[in-house]
């Protein structure tokens, strides 16, 4: 077992290097492009979410740890948490610019959990399996 | 900067011909839609964006791709994307997207 | 101020990301790119020596701290350490593949800090100045 | 992987042309090492090395290329770096070992 972590400042130009790091993790143990791809689009998504809505928070952080089989990556946050219901497919006809992420990160790992507590933050873990 | 746009307007297609290189994401969305704004400023015309070199798209970039083709809609105009990598492809299509922009794959 | 921090496994496979995170924070302040290359290498550097030379260590600890004039980027170990003496300049007729790492360092940089103890580890500070 | 190598050998030049690309670091020194030696060992003769597409170079690298010059002088034989990127020719620069290895910049 592997473990890597970032933590970054919770602004919007730094999400790209928690992609980067993903991805470079997720190439050094041999995930194929396509898995490469959704890795770095899920991570995208999850920080995306702290940067918009995690406002409480300073920073994000994100431990990725890889085992045989999978790769768990973890994406934190200290902000004001949220509820977290059902995930239902978008409709993107009436689609206004919200409610996309989660269903992608949802439809792109093998396991999605939120774990979010109101005003002490939330963590996304999410598994791809090799 | 982790985005570039070249356009050009096709008098024979009667459209916007755009290529958009690099990453669209939450970072760059903002830069990508006051861009593709401006040109339709410009000429109220439908609009084909060439994918090729588009390296990655996230939700915010799918949002303000939806509200270009809002904008289009109301002057029955149509925004296509053709050319789009296999990452970009599933996203779309993953999100329903794809029914709502057209793709050319070829 | 801004603080960027990535903990990663002492294994050669991973020094590639702690260059890329380097590179992206450098960049995202608008680096230019001949600066950009230059962290790059002292970073690539300073984590070849862990993987080289800290063998007790487990994990690699990058923090990168953006300030407005300058970015200072620690790199640190938890090895056996080493007493460190003067830089002189390699004579690369008798080099053997060994000794340039910190010289190449010291000469990409604007300055560069060894704090090393015995049996407590290594800390290579490096400022780049914008 | 972060490397790739193709090479051929040359008639006219009597010389191996080997164009490195993508990263040679700690990770992927060994691999190139392994290649180059292999290579010589083929026909032992002089070699150039295309540096265009040679995006990064650490220390591990400079010193398996420096056991390469050493190879290559018991026999009377030249290693030449051909177009190499601005950082990579710096880092020869600072070290010296564009004293030791011959820089073709063209
Ligand atoms: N890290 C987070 N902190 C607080 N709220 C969050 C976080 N992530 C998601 N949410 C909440 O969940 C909702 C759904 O998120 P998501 O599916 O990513 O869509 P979007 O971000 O487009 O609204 C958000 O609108 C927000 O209210
Ligand atoms: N992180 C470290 N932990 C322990 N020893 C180190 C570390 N970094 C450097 N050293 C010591 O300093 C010496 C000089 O390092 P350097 O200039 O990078 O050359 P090289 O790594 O090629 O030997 C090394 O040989 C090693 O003994």
């Amino acid at each position: 077992m592997e473990i890597f972590k970032l933590n970054i400042p919770n602004k919007k130009e730094y999400v790209i290097s928690a992609r980067l790091a993903a991805t470079s993790v997720a190439g050094i143990h041999g995930y194929d492009i396509e898995k490469v791809d959704d890795i770095r689009l899920a991570v995208g998504e999850a920080c995306n979410n702290v940067v918009l809505h995690g406002r409480g928070s300073k920073s994000i952080d994100i431990v990725i740890q890889v085992e045989e089989k999978f790769m768990k990556i973890s994406v934190s946050d200290q902000g004001e948490g949220f509820i977290h219901g059902q995930i239902s497919s978008p409709t993107p006809e009436d689609y206004m610019g919200s409610g996309l992420g989660l269903y992608i990160i949802d439809s792109l790992m093998d396991e999605m959990v939120v774990e979010s507590e109101q005003e002490k933050g939330t963590t996304i873990h999410m598994i791809k399996n090799r | 900067m982790a985005v570039k746009i070249r356009y050009l307007f096709s008098e024979r297609g009667d459209r916007w011909e755009v290529k958009i290189m690099g990453e669209v994401d939450i970072h760059s969305t903002p830069e990508v839609k006051e861009k593709l704004e401006l040109i339709l400023d410009e000429r109220e015309k439908g609009m084909i964006i060439n994918a090729e070199e588009l390296d990655y798209i996230d939700s915010t970039g799918l949002g303000m791709l939806i509200g270009i083709v809002k904008r289009l809609k109301q002057n029955d105009l149509e925004l296509v994307l053709a050319k789009p990598q296999p990452s970009v492809l599933k996203l779309f299509r993953i999100t329903g997207l794809d029914k709502v922009i057209r793709i050319r794959e070829e």
